[in-house]
């Protein structure tokens, strides 16, 4: 547990150490906002309509493609550990299902699902 | 109960899972219900910690964190054009409550009826993710259930690309 | 005074016992003062490898490079922070404020814990948990979050059109990485980070080049550096999902940046290159930091030069090169190395009693030389096929730019 | 050592934040997310089990395993459903979508 109590430890000091002199600049630097200045930032152009705009479909078919290999990727991890002690028969059963997982990757390529358009 | 440090840090993992919980179902801007999905999620990966399941809190955060909320998040993002309304809630939430409610009751009497009290604990053998992958590929382990899941998510993939591009 | 490390934690550690403190208080103590040694040490060295690369990439470019603030300019970072410091932090109109302020410190951290769990030397490692290679790959994919956070926050249509390109570019690259990452624990069989650099008698980049060139370059994608820059593509989407920071919220990233490029070099080293590993690591760990350092330095020098001289790609073939190369090779490179490898170790039995040792050089060769092999076969027939892509491709593309044959005989 | 019942307890809590979220909220990607918090509170329950009733099985952490992989295809289709319904009828709210209502 004691390793633990590290990482612990880490992940509050990591959060709170960029947060101070962000902190600390709010407090020495300057603060006049005024309407212009923090107007959205659109290369001197009048932001034109509300912001969420509705945005295209191909950013959320990568991140559904990412998600399906990434649990996939995650059962390989113990089969990896493994690893050295499976007979040929279990190396296979991994291969098969890799091999699934190619099969996941072929359909999007053919369907036209990775491309950026 | 005295108070030790393995209690301290339950009950922080306790509090971010169930108020980043209540934030995710009581919060009105989807977005924010999002981030505290993403907390509660990571109050229950400390939990797993606690438990001795490193293996299942480094998934945890890999998957839920890494992929799930991303992709929740995106969706917020992509449909958020109509998402002005304040009207989150329902007609039929004080129903909604009172089920929960007495849901709550009885899982609780249940769990404090059955399963409180202490009671000798074994330790964890240290092989455990080597144990389990040496399962997952040996027919009398879990390989069925190991080639299932990849069909299960290879038809998953399908569908989604199917119903989202057409 | 072989091995400082253990030295001095043992006389601190004893020092605290001998104070009356209990287990508890030294674990917390010497957490606490690790955590801070890391994170102080990160921050110096982010000043220093910031001036390295800006000198660097000066002299690739035929300029100077830094050369005001004290000798050879190497106080300029210090300078620079102390300009940030003051600059004011504009929170845009519309803006939410608390994702806002939080997403620079979570990039930031997303960095900063990668380095509990990579070892220095053979006895210098923050944690060495059980799950080491998951925890890597677990952590750094907390910045995705963090950007979306930033992008959708900001309020502003460029900062969240470059999140989302981010977002799907960085998800894209993280399936070769942990696919590639698969091999080090395949070929090491535990999950432990110290465990893995132990077990690299023969470095893995020498057995498996194919993977540590698969998982390098998804690394650099991840840091978003070029030629995968388009995450700040200024001349598309102005500064990508940081376009409403400034000052310090703004410097934030940039660390950030910085730091990630040093910090994927140094996951490289451990996983691939041996970490530690060289003469007499084994009973001098403190040498051992000083190849550790080394290695992770030359990496970060490579990425560097990439910088430099690379120039942008545009998003859809970067899409395209990692779905539709890496990916598809880290899955052949997968299926036929590990299928290889068992049979070989299988027909060897006689001649390699123990063909999966791990630690020492000469019982490493015989399966380091079937796996090179594979690597080999793999290797030449991605060049084959992406040669003849290539072809294809510019085939194509004169065909589009020059005159059909039938116009160019209407003409004459 | 934390006694069982508190982890069933804090399960418990989650398990029914998760339902009042799917019974009261009105858009579906909040159903969604809903779901995933009682999916959680299942896997706390599979694991706080495995630990102190079994720890030396593997069944409780291969199950929780699978309850990972059916939780990430249940968000993908999901997702993908509430995509395409947004894009069809410009609408994620779970009531409006009454095409099979008469």
């Amino acid at each position: 547990m004691s390793e633990w109590t590290f990482i612990a430890l880490l992940f509050v000091i990591s959060l709170v150490t960029p947060l101070l002199p962000i902190i600390l600049g709010r407090i020495l630097g300057p603060h006049k906002p005024n309407a212009i200045k923090n107007d959205t930032y659109e290369c001197g152009i009048e932001t034109v309509g509300d912001t969420w705009v509705q945005f295209k479909v191909q950013y959320y078919i990568f991140a559904l493609v990412f998600l399906v290999f990434d649990i996939e990727v995650v059962f390989m991890y113990p089969w990896a550990v493994a690893y050295n002690r499976l007979p040929l028969f279990g190396v296979v059963a991994g291969v098969i299902f890799i091999v699934t997982l190619a099969e996941a990757l072929i359909y999007a390529w053919r369907k036209g699902a990775l491309e950026w358009l | 109960m005295t108070i030790t440090p393995v209690t301290i840090a339950f009950a922080i993992m306790a509090i971010f899972a169930l108020g980043g919980g209540l934030g995710v179902v009581a919060n009105r801007n989807l977005v924010h219900a999002a981030l505290f999905l993403v907390l509660s999620l990571f109050g229950i990966a400390g939990l797993f910690v606690l438990l001795e399941a490193p293996f299942l809190a480094a998934v945890q955060v890999l998957v839920y964190v890494g992929a799930i909320s991303v992709l929740i998040t995106i969706t917020i993002m992509v449909t958020r054009r109509i998402m002005g309304i304040t009207e989150t809630i329902n007609r039929q939430w004080p129903v909604a409550a009172i089920a929960a409610a007495l849901t709550l009751v009885t899982l609780g009497f249940v769990i404090l009826s059955q399963f409180s009290g202490q009671m000798p604990v074994a330790d964890v053998p240290p092989d455990t993710i080597a144990r389990m992958g040496a399962a997952f590929a040996s027919h009398q382990g879990y390989m069925l259930p190991f080639e299932v899941a990849s069909v299960l998510l290879l038809a998953a993939l399908i569908g989604a690309i199917v119903v989202a591009r057409d | 005074m072989a091995d400082v490390f253990t030295t001095i934690y043992d006389w601190l550690t004893g020092l605290l016992a001998g104070w009356g403190a209990s287990q508890l208080v030294i674990d917390l103590v010497m957490g606490l003062l690790g955590s801070i040694i890391t994170v102080v040490y990160l921050l110096t060295l982010a000043l220093v490898i910031i001036w390295v690369e800006r000198k660097f990439i000066g002299r690739v470019q035929d300029r100077i490079g830094p050369n005001r603030v004290g000798p050879w300019g190497i106080f300029q970072n210090i300078a620079d922070v102390v300009k940030l410091l003051f600059k004011e932090i504009i929170i845009p109109k519309g803006a939410d404020l608390i994702p806002f302020m939080l997403a620079p410190a979570i990039t930031v951290a997303s960095v900063f814990l990668i380095w509990a769990a990579i070892p220095y030397a053979r006895t210098l490692i923050g944690t060495d948990v059980n799950i080491g290679v998951l925890y890597l790959v677990a952590v750094s994919s907390l910045g995705v979050m963090a950007i979306l956070m930033a992008g959708w926050s900001s309020n502003n249509k460029y900062a969240l059109l470059g999140a989302f390109r981010a977002v799907a570019m960085l998800v894209s690259y993280e399936v070769p990485m942990i696919l590639a990452l698969l091999v080090p624990v395949i070929l090491s069989g535990t999950l432990r980070v110290n465990g893995i650099v132990e077990g690299q008698g023969v470095w893995y980049v020498f057995s498996m080049p194919l993977a540590a060139l698969i998982f390098y370059i998804a690394q650099v994608a991840e840091v978003g550096r070029s030629p995968f820059d388009v995450l700040e593509a200024e001349s598309e989407i102005v500064a990508g999902f940081h376009t409403e920071y400034s000052g310090m919220a703004f410097a934030m990233f940039y660390l950030a940046e910085f730091l990630h490029a040093f910090t994927i070099s140094a996951m490289t080293a451990t996983l691939f290159f041996g970490g530690w590993r060289g003469p007499f690591a084994q009973q001098y760990p403190t040498l051992g930091i000083v190849y550790f350092f080394i290695k992770t330095f030359l990496l970060y020098m490579l990425n560097v030069w990439g910088r430099a001289t690379l120039p942008r790609l545009r998003i859809d073939q970067i899409m395209s090169f990692c779905w539709k190369f890496l990916t598809p090779l880290a899955l052949v490179l997968l299926v036929l190395s590990t299928l290889v490898d068992k049979v070989a170790s299988i027909l060897l039995e006689d001649v390699v009693p123990n063909y999966y040792a791990a630690g020492s050089l000469v019982e490493m060769l015989p399966r380091s030389a079937v796996l090179l092999s594979v690597n080999l076969l793999v290797g030449l027939l991605a060049v084959v096929w992406i040669a003849r892509q290539g072809r294809k491709e510019r085939q194509r593309l004169a065909a589009l730019t020059s005159p059909a044959p039938i116009e160019r005989q209407a003409a004459r | 050592m934390i006694p069982l019942h508190w982890y069933l307890l804090v399960a418990a809590g989650l398990f029914v934040l998760g339902l009042y979220g799917v019974l009261a909220r009105r858009n579906a990607v909040a159903i969604l997310m809903s779901i995933e918090l009682m999916l959680n509170a299942v896997n706390i329950n599979l694991v706080a089990f495995w630990r102190y009733l079994a720890p030396e099985a593997l069944n409780g952490q291969v199950f929780a395993v699978f309850v990972f992989a059916v939780a990430a295809a249940e968000a993908a289709v999901g997702l993908a459903l509430i995509i395409s319904i947004y894009r069809n009828r410009q609408t994620v709210i779970a009531e409006d979508v009454n095409m099979l209502k008469w």
